[in-house]
C-alpha cells in the first residue's frame, strides 16, 4: 500500500520534474534558437554559451513583472483560467508508460503512473478539458479580442479533437485495449520478432494525428486563437507575468504530452526494437538493479522520441503560413474527419482480416 | 335482334348527352342530325325488334338484364322487359316521338335554345323508353321521374318569361305528390315480396292471391293498398282529379312538347302502370271501381271546362284530360285492353291535333286565342284537313281510330252494367264532339279575325311540319283497325290487339270476366247511339259556330249558360281552392318551421354549443400563459403526484 | 463500503436541485443546464443500480443517455441561437408568444 | 474508509456546484460549476466500478457538450440574467414544494428499499470493458444504431436551425458564424459514427464521441 503510493509519488515526481524543470525551459530556448536558425539570424546568444541561460532570464522576468488584472475583468474566472490551463496538461502525462512492469524489491511495479483500464480515453478526456482555460480566459478578460480568441479556440479544439480521437481509435482497434502499455506491448510483437512501429501500418492515422495535434496545441499553422496579426494575442491578450507564463508553459507541456502520446502510439513508445531491454540487461549485468536501468533507458528513449516531435513542432511553426479560419474549419470537417473515418473503417477491416 | 333491346333507351340518352355537350354554339345542322337521328335510329331498331318479337309463334316475355344494379339477396337489376304491353307502348312512343321530333325541326327552327330543346327532348325519349321497357318497378320509376323532370324542363323551356317556369314548377310539385304515393306502393310490394320484378311479383300474386288479398294496412288488403297508391301516382302523372291542375298550365311549353309529352306519351304513363299492375287491380275491385269513377268524373269535368276555353291549346289540354279519364274509366272497369287501345289511338289523333294547333299558332305568329283566328282553311289546307280528320277521330266517327276505342270502352261500361258510368261516358263523347268542332269552326271556318300583319304572316307550314301531320293523320285513321270488336266485324274475330294483349291481362282467380254478355242487338244499339251522340255534337257545333257566326255563337252560348259560364272559364276555381286550402296553409306551416324550429330550436342549439365552447375556452385559456416554465411545472407536479400515489 | 442508498439519495438531491432550477430560472441556458443536471442525476442512479444489481445494463443505458444528451444539446443550442437571432434574448419569459 | 472519504468529498462537491449551477445569475459560472458537478460525478462512477462510463462522462459531457454550452453563451454574449421584478413567485414556490415532495417520496422509498443494503464485492467482470462492448454491440446493437441515426438527424437539424439567414448579425465576430453553425453538429456527427465501424472498435469509437 504505502509502497505503491511511494512508487507512484516517485514516478509523478520524475515526470513533473522533467516537464516543469526540463522541457519547458529547454523548449523556450529551442524555440527561439530554432526560429533564429530558420530565419537565418543569431537569436539569443548573449546569456551563457549559445544563450542557454536565456530561459532562466525569461523566467526571472516573468516572476518580477507586475501582475495586471483588468478592472472590468471577471476576477474569479480571470484568475482561475491559467490554473485550468496547466492542470490538464500536467495530468495527462500520467498515462504515458516509460517501461514495462519490473521487479522492485520483489514487488511488481508498472513503469507508468496510472495504468487505468480506460487509459487513452482518460488521456483524451482530460486533454479536452484544456479548452476551458482558453475559453474562460477569453471571456474573463472582458476584451473582444480575447473573447473572439476564446471562441475560436473552443470551436477549433472541438473540431480537431474528433479527427485526433478517431486516429487514436484506429490505433486501438487492433490492440483491443485502452491501456497504453498494451499499445506498446502490441508494437513490440507486431509482424517481426523485434516488433514493428504502428506508424508503418497506420501512416494515414499518424498524419491525421499530427495535424490534429498541431491544431489542439494552437500552434502554427493553426494558431488562430492567438493570431497576433488579427487578435493581438487572442485569449491571453490581457495576461501578464506568471499567469501569462502559465499559458505559455501549458502550451509547451501540452505539446510535450501529445508528442509523447504520438511516440507511444506510433513509434513504439519507450521500446526500440528490443534494444532498450537488451541495453538495460547488459548494464544491469555490470552493476545496479535492472529496474533502475530499465526505467532510465525507457524514459530516455521516450524523451528522445518526444524531443524529435517537439523539434518537428518548432520546425513547422516557423515554416508554414497561417490558415484562414474558414479554411481551418473546412480542413477539419471536410478533409480530416472523413479521412479519419475511412481510416478507421479500413483498419477495422484489416484487423478482421487478421493483418494487424 | 331482341338482344339489342337495351340499345333503345340508351340511344336517346346518348343523343341528349351529345347535344347537351355540344353547347349553344353548335351548328344547327349537327344538332338536328343528332336530335332527330337518334330517335330515328331508336324507331328503326324498335320496329326491327317488334317485328322479330311479334313474328314469333309464342311470344314469351323477353327479359334482358343490362347490369346488376344492387347486389344482395334481393337484387334489383337494370333490366328491360319486352312483352305485348311494353311492345305496344314501345311502338307508340318511338313512332309518335320520332315524328314529333321531325316536326320540332320546323317548329323550333326560329326559336332560341334549339340545341337545348333537342337535348331535353331526347332525354325525355330515353326516360320514357326506360319507363315502358323497365322490367321492374324501380327502373320504371327511374323513367317515371325522368319524364317528370323533362316535362318540368320543357314546360319551363321559355325560362325568360314569367308563366312557363311557374307552370313547370307546378307540374313538378303536383307530380311529386303522386310520386310519393307511388313510392309507398313500391315499398309495400318490396316489403312483401322482396322483389320489384314484374314477372316475379305477378307470378307470386297469381300463385297465392289470398296473400295479396289479406288485410294489409288502413283496413285495405295489400292489393288494394298498392293499387290505391299506384293510382294516386297515376293521377299525378296522368292529370286525373284531383291532381289534374298541372296539365293545362303545362301548355306554356312549346307546342310539340305538349303534343309529345302532355298528350301522346308521358301522361299515359299512369294508364300504362295501372294496366301493367292489372293483376293487383283485379284483386282490388273496390279500388278498380274508384279508378273508374275518378276516370269518368275527370272525363266529364274536363270536357265541360273544354267548352268554355278560348285558347286553342287549352281546349286540347282539357280534351286530353278528359280522354285520359276515358282510359282510366276503361281500366277501372277491367277493360284493360280497351284502355291500352284508346291510349294508342289517342296518342295518334291527339298528337295530330296538337301539331295542327302548333302549325296554326306557327302561322299566326304565336297567336293562341281562337277568337282572333278563323278562315284559316284556305291559308293552311294541309293543317286544316289533318286537323279535321283528327277531330273526327276523337269525336268517334267511324271508321276512324277514336270510334273503335271509345266504343269499346263504352261497351265495357255497359257490359259491366255500370249504367251511370256509361251515361257519363256517352255525355262526354257528345261534349267532346261539340267542343272539338267548336274549335275547328272557330279556327278554320268563317273570315279571318286577326290583325293585318298576322294576315300577311299567314303561311302553310314547311314540309318538316307538314309531313308528320300527314303521317299521323294516316295513323289516326288506321290505328283503330287493330282492335275492331267482334260485333262490328259481324262476328269475325279480328280483334288483333285483344289477342295480342291476352297474356298480359291474364285474369286472376274469379275476377276474370267475360266481356260481351250483352245481346247482339243491344250492342248494335249502343254503337249507333254513341255515333248518333257524336254526330249530334258535331251538328250542334256547326249550327252555333259554323260559317261566320263564330263570335256571336260564342256570345249566345255564354248567355245560354248564364252563371255557369264563368265557372267553366275558371275551371271550377280548382286552382283557387287549392291555393286557399293547401298552398297557403302549407306556406304558413313552412314559415312557422323556418322561424321557430329552424330559427330558434336548431340554430339555438348550435349557438348554445358554440357559446359554451367559447366560454370554456375563455376560462381555460388563462392556463396557457405561453410561458414554458409554467407548462413544465404542471407536468412536474403531475409526475410528483403520480409518483407519490405509486410509491406511498 | 458506502451504502448504495447514499448514492441514490445524492442522485435524488441533484435531481431536485435541477428541477427547481429548470422551473424557476428565466435564462434559457441556465434552464438547459439544469436539465443536464437532472440527466446526470439519472445517470448516477442508473450506475448505482447497475452496481447494486451487478448488471451491466445500467451502464449501457447511461451510455445511451450520453449520446442522446449530445443530440439534445446540439439541437437545443441551435434553437437558442435561432431564437436569439430573432428576439435578441433567450429570457424564456419574453419568448411567450404562444398564449391567449 | 478512503472510499467513504472520497465519496463524501465529491458528493459534497457535486451538491455545492449543482447549487451554484442553479442559483448563480451568470450563465458562465453556471456552466463552469456544471463542469465541476460532472467531474465529481465521474469520480463517483469510478467508485461505483464504472470507469469506462466515467471516462465517457468526462469526455463527452465536459469535453464536448458543456463546451458547446459555453460556446453558445459566449457567442450570444448572454450577460447576467436581467434582475427584473420578482415575477412568478407562485411558480417558484410551487417548484420548490414539488421538488421537496419528490425528494421525500423518493428518499422514503429508497430508505425502506435499500436502507441497509450491503453491496456485494465489486467483481471485475462488471468493470471489464470488453464485456461492456460485447453487450453494447450484441443485445443493444439496434439501439446503438438508432442512437447513431438520432445523432445524425440532430446534426442536420442543428445545422439547419443555426444556419444564418441573410441578413444576420451575430453579436460577436462574424467570422465565427461558420463555427457557430457547425458547432452544434459536431458531437452528433462523431458519436454517430461507430456504427459504421462495426464491432470491436465500437466502445473506442464512442470515445470518438468525445469530439
Amino acid at each position: 500500500m504505502l509502497f505503491d503510493l511511494g512508487a507512484t509519488a516517485v514516478k509523478l515526481g520524475i515526470f513533473l520534474g522533467i516537464l516543469l524543470g526540463a522541457i519547458a525551459p529547454v523548449m523556450v530556448w529551442v524555440e527561439r534558437r530554432g526560429s533564429a536558425l530558420i530565419q537565418d539570424r543569431p537569436g539569443p546568444n548573449r546569456l551563457g554559451p549559445w544563450g542557454l541561460l536565456q530561459p532562466a532570464a525569461d523566467a526571472l522576468k516573468f516572476f518580477f513583472k507586475e501582475d495586471v488584472t483588468p478592472s472590468l475583468a471577471d476576477r474569479p474566472l480571470y484568475l482561475a483560467a491559467p490554473v485550468l490551463a496547466v492542470l490538464p496538461a500536467l495530468t495527462t502525462f500520467v498515462f504515458i508508460p516509460f517501461g514495462p512492469t519490473v521487479e522492485v524489491a520483489g514487488r511488481a511495479v508498472p513503469l507508468v503512473v496510472s495504468d487505468a483500464s480506460a487509459g487513452v480515453l482518460l488521456f483524451l478526456a482530460i486533454a479536452s478539458l484544456g479548452v476551458y482555460s482558453l475559453v474562460i480566459a477569453g471571456y474573463a478578460s472582458n476584451n473582444k479580442y480575447s473573447l473572439i480568441g476564446g471562441l475560436r479556440a473552443s470551436a477549433q479544439l472541438i473540431s480537431y479533437e474528433l479527427a485526433m480521437t478517431l486516429a487514436v481509435v484506429a490505433v486501438l482497434i487492433p490492440v483491443g485495449s485502452f491501456r497504453l502499455t498494451e499499445v506498446v506491448a502490441y508494437q513490440r510483437e507486431l509482424w517481426t520478432p523485434f516488433g514493428m512501429w504502428n506508424v508503418v501500418p497506420q501512416l494515414v492515422g499518424f498524419f491525421i494525428f499530427m495535424v490534429a495535434a498541431f491544431a489542439e496545441t494552437n500552434r502554427l499553422p493553426f494558431d488562430l486563437p492567438e493570431a497576433e496579426s488579427e487578435l493581438i494575442a487572442g485569449f491571453h491578450t490581457e495576461y501578464s507575468a506568471m499567469r501569462f507564463a502559465a499559458f505559455f508553459m501549458s502550451e509547451y507541456i501540452a505539446m510535450t504530452t501529445l508528442s509523447a502520446l504520438a511516440a507511444t502510439l506510433f513509434f513504439g513508445g519507450w521500446s526500440f526494437f528490443g534494444l532498450v531491454e537488451g541495453a538495460a540487461r547488459t548494464v544491469a549485468g555490470w552493476f545496479g538493479p535492472f529496474w533502475l536501468w530499465m526505467g532510465l533507458f525507457g524514459l530516455g528513449t521516450l524523451l528522445l522520441k518526444t524531443v524529435c516531435f517537439l523539434g518537428l513542432f518548432v520546425w513547422v511553426r516557423w515554416t508554414f503560413p497561417r490558415f484562414r479560419y474558414d479554411q481551418l474549419m473546412r480542413l477539419g470537417w471536410k478533409v480530416l474527419l472523413p479521412l479519419a473515418l475511412a481510416n478507421v473503417i479500413v483498419v477495422a477491416a484489416a484487423t478482421l482480416a487478421g493483418w494487424l | 335482334m331482341t338482344d339489342l333491346l337495351w340499345l333503345i333507351p340508351l340511344l336517346p340518352f346518348l343523343g341528349a348527352a351529345l347535344n347537351g355537350a355540344l353547347g349553344p354554339r353548335a351548328p344547327k345542322g349537327l344538332v338536328t342530325a343528332v336530335g332527330v337521328g337518334v330517335p330515328g335510329l331508336a324507331l328503326v331498331l324498335a320496329l326491327g325488334i317488334l317485328w322479330d318479337y311479334g313474328t314469333r309463334l309464342a311470344p314469351a316475355p323477353f327479359e334482358q338484364v343490362a347490369y346488376a344494379w344492387t347486389a344482395g339477396p334481393s337484387s334489383i337489376d337494370v333490366a328491360f322487359l319486352l312483352d305485348p304491353l311494353s311492345a305496344v307502348m314501345l311502338f307508340v312512343v318511338t313512332f309518335v316521338g320520332f315524328w314529333i321530333h321531325v316536326y320540332s325541326v320546323g317548329y323550333m327552327g326560329h326559336e332560341g335554345g334549339y340545341q337545348r330543346y333537342f337535348a331535353y327532348l331526347n332525354l325525355f325519349m330515353g326516360a320514357m323508353l326506360l319507363l315502358v321497357l323497365g322490367a321492374n318497378y324501380l327502373v320504371m320509376f327511374v323513367g317515371w321521374e325522368g319524364v317528370g323532370l323533362c316535362s318540368y324542363l320543357l314546360i319551363g323551356f321559355y325560362y325568360d318569361q314569367k308563366i312557363p317556369p311557374e307552370a313547370g314548377r307546378k307540374a313538378f310539385i303536383v307530380n311529386r305528390i303522386g310520386d310519393f304515393a307511388f313510392l309507398v306502393g313500391m315499398f309495400a310490394l318490396f316489403a312483401t315480396y322482396g322483389t320489384l320484378r314484374y314477372t316475379e311479383i305477378f307470378a307470386a300474386v297469381a300463385a297465392a292471391p289470398e296473400r295479396a288479398t289479406a288485410p294489409y294496412a288502413f283496413g285495405l288488403s295489400l292489393a288494394a293498398f298498392v293499387a290505391l297508391c299506384f293510382f294516386i301516382g297515376a293521377t299525378g302523372k296522368s292529370a286525373q282529379i284531383p291532381l289534374h291542375v298541372w296539365l293545362p298550365d303545362a301548355m306554356a311549353g312549346p307546342t310539340p312538347v305538349s303534343a309529345l309529352i302532355h298528350a301522346a306519351t308521358m301522361v299515359t304513363a299512369g294508364v300504362y302502370i295501372v294496366v301493367r299492375t292489372n293483376v293487383l287491380y283485379q284483386l282490388a275491385p273496390g279500388v278498380s271501381l274508384l279508378v273508374a269513377a275518378v276516370g269518368a268524373a275527370t272525363a266529364i269535368f274536363a270536357a265541360t271546362i273544354g267548352l268554355a276555353q278560348d285558347d286553342i291549346k287549352k281546349v286540347l289540354a282539357y280534351s286530353t284530360v278528359s280522354q285520359l279519364g276515358y282510359m282510366f274509366l276503361a281500366a277501372g272497369l277491367g277493360a284493360y285492353t280497351a284502355a291500352i287501345f284508346h291510349l294508342g289511338t289517342h296518342a295518334f289523333f291527339k298528337a295530330l291535333l296538337f301539331l295542327g294547333s302548333g302549325s296554326v299558332i306557327h302561322a299566326m305568329a304565336g297567336e293562341q286565342d281562337m277568337r282572333r283566328m278563323g278562315g284559316l282553311k284556305k291559308a293552311l289546307p294541309i293543317t286544316y284537313w289533318t286537323f279535321l280528320l283528327a277531330a273526327l277521330a276523337i269525336a268517334g266517327i267511324p271508321p276512324l281510330a277514336g270510334f273503335f276505342s271509345k266504343d269499346e270502352i263504352l261497351a265495357a261500361a255497359a257490359g259491366e252494367g255500370h249504367w251511370l258510368l256509361y251515361a257519363v261516358g256517352l255525355a262526354t263523347a257528345g261534349l267532346t264532339a261539340f267542343y272539338m268542332f267548336r274549335a275547328v269552326y272557330m279556327t278554320f271556318g268563317g273570315r279571318f279575325r286577326g290583325t293585318e300583319e298576322q294576315r300577311r304572316h299567314l303561311h302553310e307550314s314547311p314540309p318538316s311540319m307538314a309531313v308528320p301531320l300527314v303521317v299521323l293523320a294516316v295513323g289516326s285513321v288506321v290505328a283503330g283497325w287493330f282492335g275492331i270488336p267482334q260485333v262490328l266485324a259481324f262476328g269475325a274475330d279480328v280483334n288483333w290487339l285483344h289477342h295480342w294483349l291476352e297474356p298480359v291481362i291474364a285474369g286472376v282467380g274469379d275476377t276474370a270476366h267475360a266481356e260481351h254478355h250483352l245481346p247482339l242487338a243491344a250492342e248494335w244499339g249502343l254503337v249507333l247511339l254513341a255515333v248518333a251522340v257524336a254526330v249530334g255534337g258535331i251538328l250542334l257545333a256547326r249550327r252555333i259556330y259554323g260559317g261566320d257566326r263564330a263570335l256571336e255563337g260564342e256570345r249566345r252560348v255564354v248567355s245560354a249558360l248564364g252563371p255557369a259560364h264563368p265557372v267553366l272559364v275558371h275551371k271550377y276555381w280548382v286552382d283557387e281552392w287549392y291555393d286557399r286550402l293547401i298552398v297557403r296553409p302549407l306556406a304558413l306551416i313552412a314559415y312557422g318551421f323556418w322561424k321557430v324550429v329552424d330559427g330558434w330550436i336548431i340554430d339555438g342549439a348550435l349557438h348554445l354549443t358554440a357559446s359554451v365552447t367559447e366560454l370554456t375556452g375563455d376560462l381555460g385559456r388563462f392556463s396557457t400563459t405561453g410561458n414554458v416554465r409554467n407548462y413544465l411545472l404542471y407536468f412536474f407536479l403531475g409526475v410528483v403526484v403520480l409518483l407519490g400515489w405509486i410509491a406511498l | 463500503m458506502v451504502p448504495i442508498a447514499w448514492y441514490l439519495l445524492l442522485a435524488a438531491l441533484l435531481f431536485a436541485i435541477g428541477t427547481v432550477g429548470a422551473l424557476t430560472r428565466r435564462n434559457g441556458i441556465t434552464i438547459f443546464l439544469s436539465i443536464e443536471l437532472m440527466l446526470n442525476s439519472v445517470n448516477l442512479t442508473l450506475v448505482s443500480y447497475s452496481r447494486l444489481l451487478d448488471d451491466r445494463t445500467g451502464q449501457l443505458v447511461v451510455f445511451f443517455v450520453l449520446a442522446v444528451a449530445a443530440a439534445e444539446a446540439a439541437v437545443g443550442l441551435a434553437l437558442f441561437i435561432a431564437v436569439y437571432r430573432h428576439r435578441r434574448t433567450i429570457d424564456l419569459d419574453r419568448v411567450n408568444l404562444l398564449r391567449w | 474508509m478512503i472510499e467513504v472519504a472520497i465519496f463524501a468529498i465529491f458528493a459534497a462537491l457535486a451538491l455545492a456546484s449543482a447549487l451554484v449551477v442553479v442559483l448563480h445569475r451568470n450563465p458562465v459560472y453556471s456552466t463552469m460549476s456544471l463542469v465541476v458537478t460532472l467531474i465529481s460525478l465521474a469520480v463517483l462512477f469510478v467508485l461505483l466500478g464504472a470507469p469506462f462510463i466515467a471516462a465517457l462522462q468526462v469526455l463527452i459531457y465536459t469535453g464536448a457538450i458543456v463546451v458547446l454550452f459555453l460556446f453558445v453563451v459566449m457567442l450570444l454574449n448572454i450577460g447576467r440574467e436581467e434582475i427584473g421584478e420578482q415575477r412568478g413567485l407562485v411558480q417558484k414556490g410551487a417548484a420548490v414544494v414539488g421538488a421537496g415532495a419528490l425528494l421525500v417520496i423518493v428518499g422514503l422509498s429508497y430508505m425502506e428499499g435499500y436502507g441497509g443494503a450491503e453491496l456485494a464485492p465489486l467483481d471485475e467482470e462488471l468493470v471489464s470493458l470488453t464485456g461492456l462492448a460485447a453487450e453494447l454491440f450484441g443485445r443493444y446493437l439496434l439501439t446503438f444504431e438508432l442512437v447513431g441515426l438520432l445523432l445524425l438527424v440532430a446534426v442536420i437539424a442543428a445545422t439547419v436551425l443555426a444556419a444564418r439567414e441573410r441578413p444576420a448579425v451575430p453579436t460577436v465576430g462574424r467570422d465565427l458564424a461558420t463555427a457557430a453553425t457547425l458547432e452544434p453538429g459536431e458531437d452528433g456527427l462523431v458519436s454517430e459514427r461507430p456504427d459504421d465501424e462495426g464491432d470491436l472498435a465500437g466502445s473506442a469509437g464512442v470515445a470518438g464521441g468525445a469530439g
